[in-house]
């Protein structure tokens, strides 16, 4: 009996309790920023552990765009800019753990990240619910576009446009048939890979070998030694400089000197060339166009200026490039209110990072498709020649029928079906 | 009788040692698995005997490196069975130095000059920054905890490793260095055929370039391409482990940590400085780690230094100190060279790829010790300690 | 005159300092406010390192005096400074930035500038160094300031310190904790408890009144001051600017009475009062739980309060007084709390205690309608790591089986829900929906979450189990390095291309879909989608609970015993007839199974599983939040999880230097408590046993 | 009298290149209080090991009624009625007295994990069973009051009784004590022997101990046997041992030496 009693007054107190914890107010969907307050941007990138050189590299890229225009003018109003920096490591646990420390402070207006893909694809659906959007410069991951999140916007191409394109460079252009795929276990050089080995096949290649190296890593003169007994008449790697160098040095021990290097946007900087010396010389790179440029050129000299080594990551021009976004969308959207108060409507943001075209940013012009994507779909190829990486050519989707007829056909069959399934 | 009471030993050899349990024979099934695929990816003729021989002058190279790291793991367990998680930051300081040392020795041209000299001063640099980590870390998170249960030093030392890795990713940067290029030419009257270039009307020759160098050589018909380097590291490290060995067999010194290894107390009362003989100890093995280190990134392809670099192959060399024996010099000399050629000839061997090589290094381990719970040199002491 | 250990401890403090100063920290920190606009991260790390020095020296010099321990401690203070300003000027001549990459960036030497030159950069030509004078002024007077704490009385100056830091930390991680709760909330409920308290303080001196009656009045006081809130409300006090809204946000509380919810706001009020009125008797660590609890409230609510406004100090000031005095009285107040408790009749005492449990439970039932979504996601984390810490304790702690390969288990928990949620290659024939809308349309998982999570534990205990048994023979540190093989095994093949198909290799399993409670058989609108994390926050909980009664009653049991004797003497206890194999298996078969529920838990509330989540570095974390916890001791790893989970994320706030903190951290607290936070208790079973004896003479006796 | 509980059948059992057991035949009947007793170093508790299954004999059987036992794992022979007590007390330090019985219960205990996660009632009253017996069992080795206490904080002679109630808490029908009086003084030496009695007398036990402290052994034991070197020398009553001129030569002939450093051998024997 007395038990019963007990048990009634704690089922009164829960009771209670859920009838407290009914909804509470809905989330803001607008940012109000004071006058003499800050905008406030996140900013969420692996900042720790063994992926934390791009995430540095990034910050330094947004951390350059910062002093290039450090305050927003909204109706004759300048609002400061200011970051909130987080460490979402390269993990989906740290990019949920980030996505939701912004996601609830209604000072953050927007958030530039995160930087890999399991990070994006745990951040995206908080952001998504919580009204937020995100700019990564990073997650090439093609699914992250096709589950129709709100939130989330890239100004980095994803794998499908570039994978396709190599393929056919490598193909057409090269006059390569016998390629060896390798990458680094990430989730962008596996998923760069899963796109290149069909595309190539497809156009008559044949994939000799197809493996991947673990980061980390220091030794792969055993599985080079594998693949120089395929003969194959190319490695293609999709990784980042640190592996990538060491392969380089390591293809005589294996007697691979005469088979060409090709690497993807991961490569293509000076980290590579630095860390691999003289041997990188003839390495072949891909990445967006247009990676070489006066804009581009002035900005990696700043950077190294400022920051006294030369890029640890590809990605810093991206980062740069996000900042600069978010910035024109709060000119565009941002509206003084009678307070004096500035007033950024999320939605409104995140209508306008899907709708905006022709924003001359450092890795390209930068149109939003509406997906999400916003990145130039042209892809330049390049070569290190005298320890610096010439472009060698430029291909685009759909832009060779002239050229080659017949390839070309095959070719947009490809992208077609890439298009469906990539993004 | 405590001590004695334990033994669960093996006895005879053959196969009296494999067939004991059903575990071994799932254990020997295993491994005739193992043989059987290997086997059957020679006669597919998938693999040569070029392949062979060259992966495992790779592999005796990179498990040199492993054995070096792995006596540091063993000394310190020997005496005071701990897992010293952090000496694989141990190496990476090791290596830092080594970088800082060499890079200004090609800046200043001593590098061309005087190569021998600025070699061995790098690797006196290396390894003096080595034996100041190592004895730090003594000092700061292991003396205190002395007398502290078994797992506590455990986590101190873990928390050591964390700490060291962030603290040269703060100080040193976050990208990899690359050491420089080192050519050092050998007898230029014996191969007169290598590296000669035409100087101003006359060809010199330079000789043989042991440090950059890679040579063709056929042996037996099978054309192989060497790396002077790799011997010079084996044959380097080998040399290391055998002064390593003289000096706890022989001096006074040595013979001091092989009696606090058996019994710290009884050795205390005997008049020996137990802190002095730990402290030696990891003098020693942060020596071996720095000497290691320098080893490591003088091989070419090999040159790069990070803040993370040391973490994993701790890991390995701990693994190979355990394969070993661990406790025992010898072992982690073997362990070492056993998992680097594991590592190098067995993805290819077996036709597994190259991902899963970490897989064949902790299988393998999994498999020596359902035979030797102990490691392969690991009977004496194991039956004391554990 | 001059301690002898203060130049030697002067200079042992430098090589850290000089390090740091290495690192950059200055320069990192320079830009990062504590207290806003009025201390920087790195004036306090400064000042931290010299303090500490000071406290240090100064303990070693108490002996003779004020006078002589200041001055020691100054002089400790001034070597600091002279080191650091030979390091700034040495610095200023040669560019160090080629070795020491982030040693900071500014003119006239890389140091100058931050707060080693007091901001004022330092210049060689016009020979301005004052920036290095004021630091070292600044220096030496706070070195000798310091010291001077250490004449307080001992239980005053722990209280001071203590205050101090956690007004730190709040200041510190103001962005985190500023949507906890407002001030105006705070004060209501702090205003409701007091009063009832000592309503029933003055009762108890001054009438003959019940344990009742006086809850009674303060559930009368608590309906006054609603009453009153209410009349405020409908006067316009929770508009925009007035009495009650405060400069923060809206508050959560308050504005209850503005809603539907106006009957659960008066109930709340007047429970509050009267559970004021129970709390002046009550056993000492609910008291004393529930004071700080509040104390803690207040502190986020007036910082909340001054997120706008201009004179930060006030804010500072006021947390610092409430956390002090809360730190002083509090645990006077609970002695004369616990002797009340004592005094009562043990059925009042069984109602108290009923009472707390059910407050308890109900703000832990709340808490994340309060917490929002981050600080719910840090205690999901927490309770995660809990879950795990709890499994692996029963092979660490209980059997004495070291495990450092843990993640194995929690990857195939996580694993194993993945491929049974979520459309696979395998499970899906051979063609992957692809778009976000196809998955309902094509091919779904093969079951939901709730199907499946029982699975996973299964399969996970099983798995563990199966492990097991190659490595039963193995002891001590080989074990160690097995299961750590078996970690990294694991991290490979999910990682590899090999198992592509079905684990999605590299690219890990995304979409796992979140669980639902669909109760719609009984009413349409009962079906919630658990994907926040504050609703998966009760999800957490109840994998925490389960846990904890699992391993409750697997401990205090005839096998926990067989467990605890293995881990002492395992030949003895095979010779006490324990089957070792029996056991041990059992052992990491629970073991194993917790790590899949923790797994499957943690993949549906990420929504996605991915092979980088599972690194050594879990299996680390498990392992030290036991040892830091106290071995064998639930609430020991409940503790080390709020430490090790909680405190990095606290920690965010120091940026690049968050990691390194934490393992300084790590290796301090093992030093200081190599038995662990809060070591196990042993079981007093000799009452059990005496009655249980009482009862089995009397049924002898009987029959 | 006549029943013959234990049958040690010619056992060997060799390290490396010495023989610690060398061919001994030992019998002990239901009921007896029977010693082992010779030089350090004798190979006694080499013996014990054998019997109690922490060696396997070379060759030879042990038969403890009629079954064989010998080449068992020590918890079967447990089961089978056999326990013992440690040369060096060997207690669970970090549990408590009562937890420590409970532990010698746990062959006698049926109970799964399953009933005790969810306490099943059939849990329930086995445990309350259990604590009873244990409580009687403290009582009957005089460590009433201490069931809560830290096995490792008991003084060092309640440890020697708390190790026996462990034992007995198998029930067993064999008790082997090895040393029970070692590091005691004559007090408490002569409650032991008191105590081993009542043991015998009260449980209906069969005892067998190794033990150096003659006068106890002549007072206690209903037969002796008297090993040297691994071979069992002499055999029978207290008084026959006693005059037999072999064992005098073997405790004359090595005593004084072996007493010093006799604890080394053994050791060094055992683990060599």
């Amino acid at each position: 009996m007395r038990f019963i009693s007990k048990l009634s007054l704690m089922a009164l107190m829960l009771s209670l309790a859920a009838l407290l914890a009914l909804p509470v107010a809905a989330q803001d969907d607008e940012v109000v920023v004071l006058p003499g307050d800050n905008i406030v941007l996140g900013f969420a990138a692996s900042l720790s552990g063994d992926t934390a050189p791009f995430g540095i590299d990034i910050q330094r890229g947004v951390e350059l765009a910062q002093e290039d225009r450090p305050t927003v003018t909204v109706d004759g109003v300048e609002f400061t800019v200011a970051l909130d920096v987080q460490d979402s490591m390269c993990s989906a646990e740290g990019g949920q753990a980030v996505a939701n420390r912004f996601a609830s402070d209604p000072d953050i207006v927007a958030v530039i990240g995160h930087m890999c893909s399991s990070a994006c694809n745990a951040a995206a659906p908080i952001y998504d619910s919580a009204g937020y959007s995100m700019i990564s410069p990073s997650c090439t991951a093609p699914g992250l576009t096709a589950r129709d999140y709100t939130s989330f916007n890239r100004v980095v191409p994803p794998d499908g446009i570039q994978g396709v394109l190599a393929a056919e460079y490598i193909f057409d252009v090269l006059g390569i048939t016998r390629i060896a795929t390798l990458h680094d276990g990430s989730d962008y050089g596996d998923g760069l890979v899963a796109v290149v080995i069909p595309a190539f096949e497809e156009l008559g290649g044949e994939i000799v070998a197809s493996d991947a190296i673990n980061v980390g890593d220091t030794d792969f003169r055993a599985l080079l030694e594998s693949f120089a007994v395929l003969e194959p008449e190319m490695v293609y790697f999709v990784g980042f400089p640190a592996e990538a160098a060491l392969l380089i040095q390591q293809f005589p021990d294996a007697g691979l000197d005469d088979v060409v290097f090709m690497g993807a946007d991961g490569l293509v900087g000076t980290e590579y060339i630095e860390q691999a010396g003289s041997a990188s010389e003839g390495t072949l790179g891909s990445a967006p166009m247009p990676v070489e440029s006066d804009e581009l050129d002035a900005f990696v000299e700043r950077y190294i200026e400022t920051f006294n080594e030369s890029p640890p990551g590809p990605y810093h021009p991206n980062g740069y490039d996000a900042y600069n976004l978010y910035l024109n969308a709060i000119e565009a959207v941002g509206f003084i209110n009678d307070d004096g108060d500035l007033v950024i409507s999320r939605a409104d943001l995140s209508e306008y990072l899907r709708s905006f075209t022709g924003y001359p940013g450092l890795t390209g012009m930068l149109s939003a498709d509406g997906t999400g994507e916003t990145s130039a779909a042209s892809i330049g190829f390049y070569q290190v020649i005298d320890g610096r990486f010439e472009l060698v050519d430029v291909l685009s989707v759909g832009g060779e029928e002239e050229d080659e007829e017949e390839d070309a056909d095959d070719a947009d069959e490809d992208m077609d079906e890439e298009d469906d399934s990539g993004y | 009788m405590s001590k004695g009471s334990r033994a669960v030993r093996f006895r005879g050899g053959g196969l009296g040692l494999f067939i004991q349990s059903p575990l071994h024979i799932v254990g020997t099934a295993f491994l005739l698995f193992l043989v059987y695929v290997a086997v059957s990816n020679i006669a597919a003729g998938d693999y040569t005997l070029r392949q062979f021989l060259q992966n495992l002058i790779f592999g005796l190279a990179q498990g040199s490196i492993y054995s070096l790291i792995a006596l540091g793991y063993t000394l310190v367990y020997g005496i005071l069975f701990m897992i010293n998680f952090a000496h694989g930051e141990v190496f990476t300081a090791g290596a830092y130095s080594g970088f800082f040392t060499m890079y200004t020795f090609a800046q200043s041209g001593f590098l061309q000059e005087n190569t021998l000299i600025a070699i061995l001063l790098t690797f006196l640099s290396g390894t003096i920054a080595s034996v100041m980590v190592a004895v730090a870390l003594e000092r700061v998170a292991y003396r205190p905890l002395r007398n502290a249960p078994r797992l506590v030093p455990l986590i101190t030392a873990i928390g050591a490793s964390i700490t060291l890795q962030q603290l040269y990713l703060r100080l040193f940067g976050a990208s990899a260095r690359r050491f420089p290029d080192i050519n050092l030419y050998i007898l230029p009257d014996v191969f007169t055929d290598l590296e000669c270039r035409v100087v101003d009307g006359v060809e010199q020759c330079l000789g043989m370039d042991i440090i950059g160098g890679i040579y063709p050589v056929e042996i037996f018909g099978i054309a192989l391409r060497l790396r002077p380097i790799s011997f010079i590291v084996f044959f380097g490290a080998l040399f290391i482990m055998w002064a390593l060995w003289m000096f706890i067999q022989k001096t006074k010194t040595g013979r001091a940590m092989r009696a606090v290894a058996e019994d710290k107390s009884t050795s205390a009362l005997m008049g020996i400085n137990v802190d002095r003989v730990i402290v030696t100890t990891f003098i020693l093995g942060g020596a071996l780690a720095g000497a290691g280190a320098v080893l490591f990134v003088i091989i070419p392809g090999n040159g790069q230094v990070n803040p993370l670099m040391g973490f994993f192959p701790g890991i390995k060399a701990f693994t190979a100190a355990v394969i070993g024996g661990i406790g025992n010099v010898p072992g982690a000399m073997f362990g070492g060279l056993f998992l680097g050629v594991a590592e190098s000839v067995g993805p290819s061997l077996l036709g597994i790829s190259n991902q899963l090589r970490d897989v064949i290094s902790f299988g393998l381990l999994v498999l020596v010790l359902i035979f030797r719970p102990t490691g392969f040199f690991g009977e004496v002491l194991s039956e004391k300690k554990v | 005159m001059i301690h002898r250990t203060t130049i030697p401890y002067s200079l042992y403090a430098c090589i850290p300092i000089v390090i740091l100063t290495l690192t950059g920290i200055f320069a990192t920190f320079g830009g990062r406010d504590v207290i806003r606009g009025e201390l920087n991260l790195s004036t306090l790390t400064l000042a931290a390192m010299v303090g500490i020095t000071a406290y240090l020296v100064g303990v070693q010099a108490r002996e003779r005096g004020l006078a002589l321990t200041v001055l020691n401690a100054a002089l400790s203070g001034l070597i600091i400074a002279l080191v650091l300003s030979a390091l700034v000027l040495f610095e200023a001549q040669n560019d160090l930035r080629f070795v020491f990459q982030n040693i900071g960036r500014s003119a006239g030497g890389n140091l100058s500038g931050s707060v080693l030159t007091a901001g004022r950069p330092i210049n060689a030509e016009t020979g301005d160094y004052r920036g290095l004078l004021e630091m070292a002024a600044f220096c030496v007077t706070w070195a000798g300031f310091i010291s001077t704490t250490l004449f307080l009385p001992r239980r005053l100056r722990e209280v001071i310190f203590v205050a101090a830091m956690l007004t730190l930390t709040i200041s510190l991680s103001q962005g985190q904790v500023n949507n906890i709760i407002t001030l105006p909330d705070a004060l209501a409920l702090t205003l409701v408890l007091v009063l009832g308290y000592v309503a029933a303080v003055w009762a108890e001196a001054n009438t003959g009144l019940s344990a009742t009656a006086k809850a009674g009045i303060g559930a009368g006081l608590g309906l006054a001051v609603a009453v009153g809130i209410w009349l405020i409300a409908g006067a316009g006090g929770l508009e925009r600017g007035g009495v009650l809204y405060g400069q923060g946000t809206q508050p959560v509380i308050l504005s209850m009475v503005e809603d539907s919810r106006i009957v659960g706001f008066f109930i709340a009020m007047i429970l509050a009062g009267a559970l004021g009125a129970v709390l002046s008797r009550s056993s000492g660590q609910a008291h004393d739980a529930f004071w700080y609890l509040l104390a803690g409230l207040l502190a986020l609510g007036i910082i909340n309060s001054q997120r706008r406004a201009d004179n930060v100090w006030i804010a500072v000031i006021g947390v610092f007084s409430v956390l002090a005095l809360a730190l002083y009285f509090v645990p006077l107040l609970g002695k004369r709390a616990q002797t009340a408790f004592e005094r009562t009749p043990p059925k009042f005492q069984r109602n108290a205690q009923w009472f707390a449990t059910g407050t308890a439970m109900a703000i832990l039932f709340l808490a994340p309608q309060f917490m929002g979504l981050y600080v719910s996601n840090v205690f999901n984390q927490i309770a995660l790591y809990a879950v795990m810490g709890i499994g692996l304790n029963v092979m660490i702690g209980y059997t004495g089986l070291l495990d450092l390969g843990y993640v194995a288990s929690f990857a195939i928990g996580a694993y194993t829900l993945g491929v049974l949620t979520t459309p696979s290659l395998v499970t899906c024939g051979g063609s992957l929906p692809e778009t976000a809308a196809d998955v309902a349309t094509q091919c779904t998982g093969i079951m939901t979450f709730w199907e499946a999570w029982p699975i996973c534990v299964l399969f996970s205990g099983l798995t563990g189990t199966l492990l097991g048994i190659p490595v039963l023979r193995l002891r001590g540190d080989y074990l160690a390095i097995v299961t750590l093989g078996f970690g990294e095994i694991t991290n490979r093949v999910i990682l590899s291309n090999d198992f592509r198909d079905l684990l999605g290799g590299a690219q890990g399993i995304a979409g796992i879909p979140s669980p639902v409670i669909d109760l719609g058989m009984f009413n349409s609108a009962w079906t919630t989608t658990l994907s926040r994390s504050n609703d998966m926050y009760y999800l957490f909980l109840f994998s925490v609970i389960i846990t904890m009664f699992v391993v409750y009653q697997l401990a205090n049991s005839r096998t926990g015993r067989a467990w605890r004797a293995i881990k002492a003497d395992e030949d003895v206890a095979q010779a006490m007839g324990i089957n070792l194999m029996n056991n041990k298996l059992l052992a990491f078969g629970v073991s194993s199974a917790f790590a899949g529920l923790g797994g499957a838990v943690f993949g549906a509330s990420v929504q996605g599983i991915f092979p980088r989540s599972f690194t050594l570095l879990v299996s680390i974390n498990v392992l030290s939040l036991i040892i830091i916890g106290g071995m064998g001791s639930i609430p020991g790893v409940i503790l080390g999880a709020f430490i090790l989970i909680g405190l990095p994320e606290l920690l965010r706030e120091l940026d690049a230097y968050r990691l390194l903190t934490f393992g300084a951290l790590l290796v301090v607290v093992m030093i200081v408590k190599p038995e662990g936070l809060l070591p196990p208790k042993p079981p007093e079973l000799s009452e059990a046993g005496e009655a249980a004896r009482r009862s089995s003479n009397m049924t002898k006796e009987a029959a | 009298m006549g029943d013959v509980l234990l049958d040690v059948q010619t056992i060997v059992k060799r390290f490396g290149g010495l023989t610690a057991v060398n061919h001994v035949d030992l019998q002990i009947e239901r009921g007896m209080i029977a010693s082992l007793i010779g030089p350090n170093g004798a190979g006694k508790t080499t013996f014990f090991n054998c019997v109690t299954g922490f060696y396997k004999p070379d060759s030879g059987a042990i038969l403890f009624e009629g079954q064989p036992i010998h080449g068992l794992r020590t918890d079967y022979i447990l089961r089978s009625g056999v326990a013992r007590t440690y040369q060096n007390i060997r207690l669970f330090a970090d549990m408590t007295v009562i937890e420590n019985v409970l532990v010698g219960m746990h062959s006698r205990l049926r109970s799964s994990p399953i009933g005790a996660i969810f306490r099943l009632p059939a849990t329930r009253r086995e445990e309350q069973a259990a604590l009873a017996k244990a409580m009687d069992l403290l009582d009957f080795v005089g460590l009433t009051d201490k069931g809560d206490l830290l096995a490792s904080n008991l003084a060092y002679g309640f440890q020697r009784r708390l190790e026996i109630a462990r034992a007995l808490a198998s029930e067993p029908r064999l008790l082997l004590l090895d040393e029970p009086t070692a590091g005691m003084n004559p007090n408490e030496t002569e409650a032991m022997t008191t105590f081993i009695r009542k043991l015998r007398d009260e449980l209906d036990l069969t005892i067998f101990l190794i033990e150096h402290d003659m006068k106890l052994v002549m007072g206690l034991s209903d037969q002796v046997s008297v090993m040297d070197y691994g071979v069992k020398i002499s055999e029978g009553t207290p008084s026959h041992v006693q005059n037999d001129p072999k064992v005098i030569k073997a405790y004359l002939g090595t005593s004084e030496v072996d007493e010093e450093s006799g604890g080394v051998i053994e050791d060094a024997e055992l683990e060599s």
